[in-house]
Order: C-alpha cells, then structure tokens, then sequence
C-alpha cells in the first residue's frame, strides 16, 4: 500500500478511536496544533467508495458505514415458531366467533387468556382489533386477518367446520363419555398376579397448558 | 525503568524488577520485605545481585546472602513470616551438607537439592520476564484503540408462527368439549357383597379337598364388572374365613395366583 | 480511487461497526454465508501502513488504531487497569502454562495465591476455568480467553514473546523433569566455588514499564 502522510495516519487514527465527531480545530489541538484540514481532504477521499467513509456533519467529522450499506448493520432472523396451545384455543374461538372482546373469549375458553396472547396472534398477521363494542367499557373486539384465511388455506371463514361435523367426528366427545366407553370396550378382569399392569389404560385427558407467554 | 537498590548491598542500579528502593539503611528492612513475594522472590532477587546467568550463580553465596539478610532483619527485631525462617533452616542445611566431604554425604545427594533450587530460580526468573515482555506490549485500550463510537450491528429476530388447520380446529373442538355442561349419573351396579361372598367360599371349601385358586371361585358367567367385583369380594372374604381359621392361604410369589383350602378344625 | 469489492466493502463495514471482535465465522453468517476469508486478506493488506489497523486475535478479527499511534493518543484515555506485580505474574504463568492449576501456579512462585488474585484476572477476561484435571482431588485448572490475546495484541498462543525459548530451554516443564534430566545426564550441578562468577551474560529482562509494577 502507499505510503501514508504521517498527519493523515494520526487524524485517521484520532477519528477512528474517538467517541463523538470532532471538529477541526479539536482535532488539531489534540495533533499538537498541525493543520489537519489538507489531511481531512485526503482522508476522505481515501474512504470514498470503499465500505467506510468520512463524513462532515455540521463542522465535525466521524466516519460512518457507507449509508447504502447500512442494511448490513440491522439483519433479521427469522424463527419458526409453534404457536402455543392456548394461542391456538384463543385463534379459534376468534375465528369461530369474530368479532369478538377478550372478555368473551375467556367466557368461551373458561380461563383467563393473558394479552400476551392475542398479541403473538396480532404479530402472527392472523388476528386484528376490529375496533370497539358499542356496550359500557367499549371494549376492543377481534377480528382473523385475509392472511388468516390464507395461512389456513380456506376460501371463507364459512368452510370451518361446524358444530355438526365436530361432533361427528368425534371431536366434541366430552372426556367422561370417553372413559366409560373404553371401560366397556375394556372386558379385562384385574386380577392379582402381576399380569394385572395389562388393563387397558385410558389416555389421560390432555393436560390444560395456560402457556400464554409464548 | 525502575531504580532499585539493594537494602544490604552497595546502592547499584540494576535491570531487573525487584521492589523499588533507594535506601541503603538497614532501617529500609522492613518496607523491602513487604515488597518481596515470599522467599523464593528474596532468593531470586539475591541471585540477581550475583550478575550472571542463573546457571552459573554460586548456590553457597546466595545461601550466605540469604541468611545474612535473615540474621539482619532478626537483629532488628523485625517479624519475619514463617515461610522466610524455613527457608532459611533448609538452606542452613543445604550448606551444611555441601561442605561436608563428598563421601559423607545423604541421598538426595546436596548437589541435586541445589541443582532444585537453581531451577526454581530459572522458572521463577523466567515467568517475572515474560511477565515483564507481556505487559511491554502494544496493549489494546493502552497503546492501541478499537473504534470510539461503533454503530453496532443487530439482529432482529423475527418470529415465523407455524399452527395447522387440524391443530386449529381440534383446539377449537376441545374448548367446547372442555366446557359443555356435564351431568354425572351413577349407573346401577352388579355387586357381590361381602356376606353373599363369605357364604359361597365357604360352600365351595367345604367340597373342595385340595387347594384351589381363588380365582376359580368366581361366577363363571358373570359380566366383567360383577366379576371385578365378586373377586375384590371373595378376597377379603377369603382373609375372614383365614382369620377364623376356617381357611388357609398360599401365595407362592409375590403376584402370584392365590390358593385357597378348608381347614378341618 | 479504485474500486472496492462489494464483499470487502461488507466486510469493512460490518466490523468498523462491530462492538467486539468478530470470528470469520459470525462475519459470514452475518454477511449470508458469503466466503469472508479473502476480502479480510484484502481489508488486512489495504490498511498497512494506515492510522487504523486490521488485526487478527484469537481468530476474531477487529480494527484499532496503529501501535506506533499510542503516543497521540493515550493521553485522552483513562488509564488501564492496574495489576499488582503477583497478578502479572499469575498472568504469565497460566499464558505460557496453560491450562494450569493453581496448586501448579504456587509451585513456580514459591508462594501461595490469594484467591483474589485469579479472581481479578478472571474479572478482567483474560483467565477462566478452563475445566478440572482428571487426577485426585481434581483440581480446577486455567487458561486465557481470546480477550487476553485482543488486549496483549496476540494473533495467538503461539506469539507470547519468547514462548518458543522458554520451551527450548525447558523452562516450562516442571523442575522435577529437569532435576531427573539433568541426574540422568550426569553433569550440570551447580558449581560450588564462590568465584565462578564469571562467563556469560544473563541477558537483562524485558523492561517493565512504569506503570505496570505494582
């Protein structure tokens, strides 16, 4: 590489370890008085084009990552992430019920829901604040999002299934009716020897998961 | 660079890096053995003095050194730390057994306890200079400056919701299901009481000779839960009949099948 | 001025705005896997002779002012930590040892190490646990940190001055090594006569700087 003006190589220097820009008499001073204006020229004229450059702002200089780089310094990374058991309750019964308040979607869902929850909902691009209740309190109301309909690949909120179908497929069962009918099906006497752990086990009821934060 | 001078030795500049003093009086003892790291760092500070290699030091005038410091600061009544008077105790030994002919001497022979010290010393000697050549460098934040005002690079996580048709309408399914008002009704159940259980064991002994297993006492025909029951019921009806010494009862391993036989009183 | 390859240009950017060190790795990464090797070579080679370096430590990479700069500018700075003479010493024996137990430390001082010692090393980022050896009593032992060659100005391990000498010398094995290798040797016992005080040099050690002994 060429060989650097010494005053350059120490206004380069100065510049780079300062923690504020630097106006060219305080850079001057610092240099032991030299006149730094030829090396401010010099230096930013070395910089241009490169990926750092020297700038003027107001009489004082700092270098600064080349503006049409700056996309480089704020990068996004994005997560795949499984959205929680009672976020998925919560977009349902928006989606079933819309529009909807918080307080009618806990009356629905029989347990507090967290805001944090319609809120992963919101950022998800699936659920929206459909504006207010006309009712005492005014209370913010929900709405799915056209992104909703597409993420889930219907043409209408109507091609949900309906009560009817649930029920059909055996989705409504309420948990007591399901534990009889294994109990019927399940013709085994316990007996006393150690063949007894074979009893036909009912699958424990799905635990209720309150994970809101996620 | 640092001026240091001997506290016992004629004022002398030297290049190494021992505490700093320029005081030759013996009254300058006591800060000096606060400046030295033990009596190894007193002993290489003394071997310094000798001006050559370390390899070549004259163990016997370091030992002589060293005591002659010892006896100093005693004679002055200066509290001196333990580790100080054993190492002058073991190099009052070591020059003993230096002086005494060679044929005379114990093993480990005095040559190599000297030859150990000697090589303390080395190492010692040599970690101070690296020290001293580590911490002459161009340091960051000293001699060399990273960028005063960085911008900083981010990243910003974005969070990718995944959630399936199925999952939302299964979830959609369990809430309903989950807060449907539920009726519980007890249903009418076949039972084999105690009494009826106490009264068919003991029929079924009186004809039976030979042991059999409880199980074999059951209604054959009966409907699961009438079975579960009356075999909850034989069994205790069994232990009753064995407290009474009406019965007797075998289990031949843990789970096991329970045998059951009359007892003839 | 000739124009800069747009990789290098990231490159310089994202570390002249970097906050700390960066691997050739986390660069890439950040960079969209680009191959960053090359463009570093290139960054490195360009700024020779510059008022700011490009300068690999530990295998991160960062800029700093030039070395021969420090006397412009060292006077606006607050001073760097101070370490007591036994921290320094400490330093250098788990650098030039490691990994190193503490029991092992004591052995070459001649003293013991007051935990506060290690403790102000480990706080400055230069030393940490690096694990326990596996013999009785399993002692913990310690290395240094990338930190450690950032600050001595270390592309690596194999740079700590003198380090090749020392190991050369057989200084850095333990004395019982040297006491059975010399024994088996048969020959260089220390000389008892009072004046053989004469032939070689003992090179004088590296200056201290002032500021430095405690």
């Amino acid at each position: 590489m060429s060989q650097t003006d010494p005053l350059t190589r120490a206004v380069e220097a100065a510049l780079f370890a300062a923690e504020a820009p630097m106006t060219a008499e305080a850079l001057s001073a610092h240099l032991g008085g030299a006149d730094v204006r030829l090396a401010l020229r010099d230096l930013a004229a070395h910089y241009v084009g490169r990926g750092v450059e020297l700038v003027e702002r107001g009489q004082r200089w700092h270098f600064q990552t080349a503006p049409d780089l700056a996309h480089l310094l704020r990068r996004t990374r994005e997560e795949v992430r499984r959205l929680s058991r009672a976020a998925t309750e919560v977009l349902a019964i928006v989606a079933y019920h819309e529009p909807v308040s918080r307080a009618e979607i806990e009356s629905i869902r029989g347990v507090q829901t967290s805001s944090g929850t319609l809120d992963v909902l919101m950022e998800a691009g699936w659920v929206r604040v459909a504006g207010r209740r006309e009712v005492p309190g005014r209370p913010v109301i929900y709405a799915t999002t056209p992104e909703f309909l597409t993420h889930f690949g219907l043409a209408s909120r109507k091609d949900l299934p309906g009560l009817d179908e649930l029920r059909a497929a055996g989705l409504l069962d309420p948990v007591e009716d399901a534990v009889s009918a294994a109990l019927d099906l399940g013709g085994d006497v316990p007996r006393l020897d150690r063949d007894a752990a074979d009893e036909r086990e009912y699958p424990p009821p799905a635990l209720e998961s309150e994970d809101e934060s996620a | 660079m640092t001026e240091v001078a001997s506290p016992l030795l004629p004022l002398e500049t030297e290049d190494w890096n021992g505490p700093a003093a320029a005081r030759t009086d013996d009254s300058a003892l006591y800060l000096e053995l606060d400046g030295w790291e033990g009596p190894l760092d007193l002993l290489l500070d003394l071997a310094r003095r000798q001006k050559v290699d370390l390899r070549a030091i004259s163990i016997l005038d370091l030992v002589d050194q060293y005591l002659n410091y010892i006896d100093q600061a005693e004679a002055l009544r200066l509290e001196l730390a333990a580790d100080y008077l054993v190492m002058a105790a073991w190099l009052t030994y070591l020059k003993s057994a230096l002086l005494l002919p060679r044929d005379e001497q114990e093993d480990p022979s005095p040559e190599e306890l000297a030859l150990r010290l000697q090589l303390r010393l080395q190492r010692l000697a040599a970690m101070r200079e690296a020290a001293a050549r580590l911490f002459a460098r161009d340091r960051l934040g000293r001699d060399t400056f990273v960028r005063g005002a960085p911008e900083g690079l981010r990243v910003d996580r974005k969070n990718m919701w995944q959630c399936d048709w199925f999952a939302l309408v299964q979830a959609y399914a369990q809430v309903k299901a989950r807060t449907v008002p539920v009726v519980h009704m007890v249903r009418d159940r076949l039972v084999m009481t105690l009494d009826s259980a106490l009264a068919r064991v003991s029929a079924m002994l009186g004809v039976a000779l030979d042991w059999m297993e409880l199980r074999d006492f059951l209604p054959a025909q009966a409907e699961p839960r009438l079975r579960r029951s009356a075999l909850a019921s034989s069994f205790v009806a069994a232990l009753e009949l064995a407290r009474l010494g009406k019965a007797e009862l075998r289990q031949d391993a843990a789970f096991g099948p329970l045998h059951v036989r009359g007892r003839k009183p």
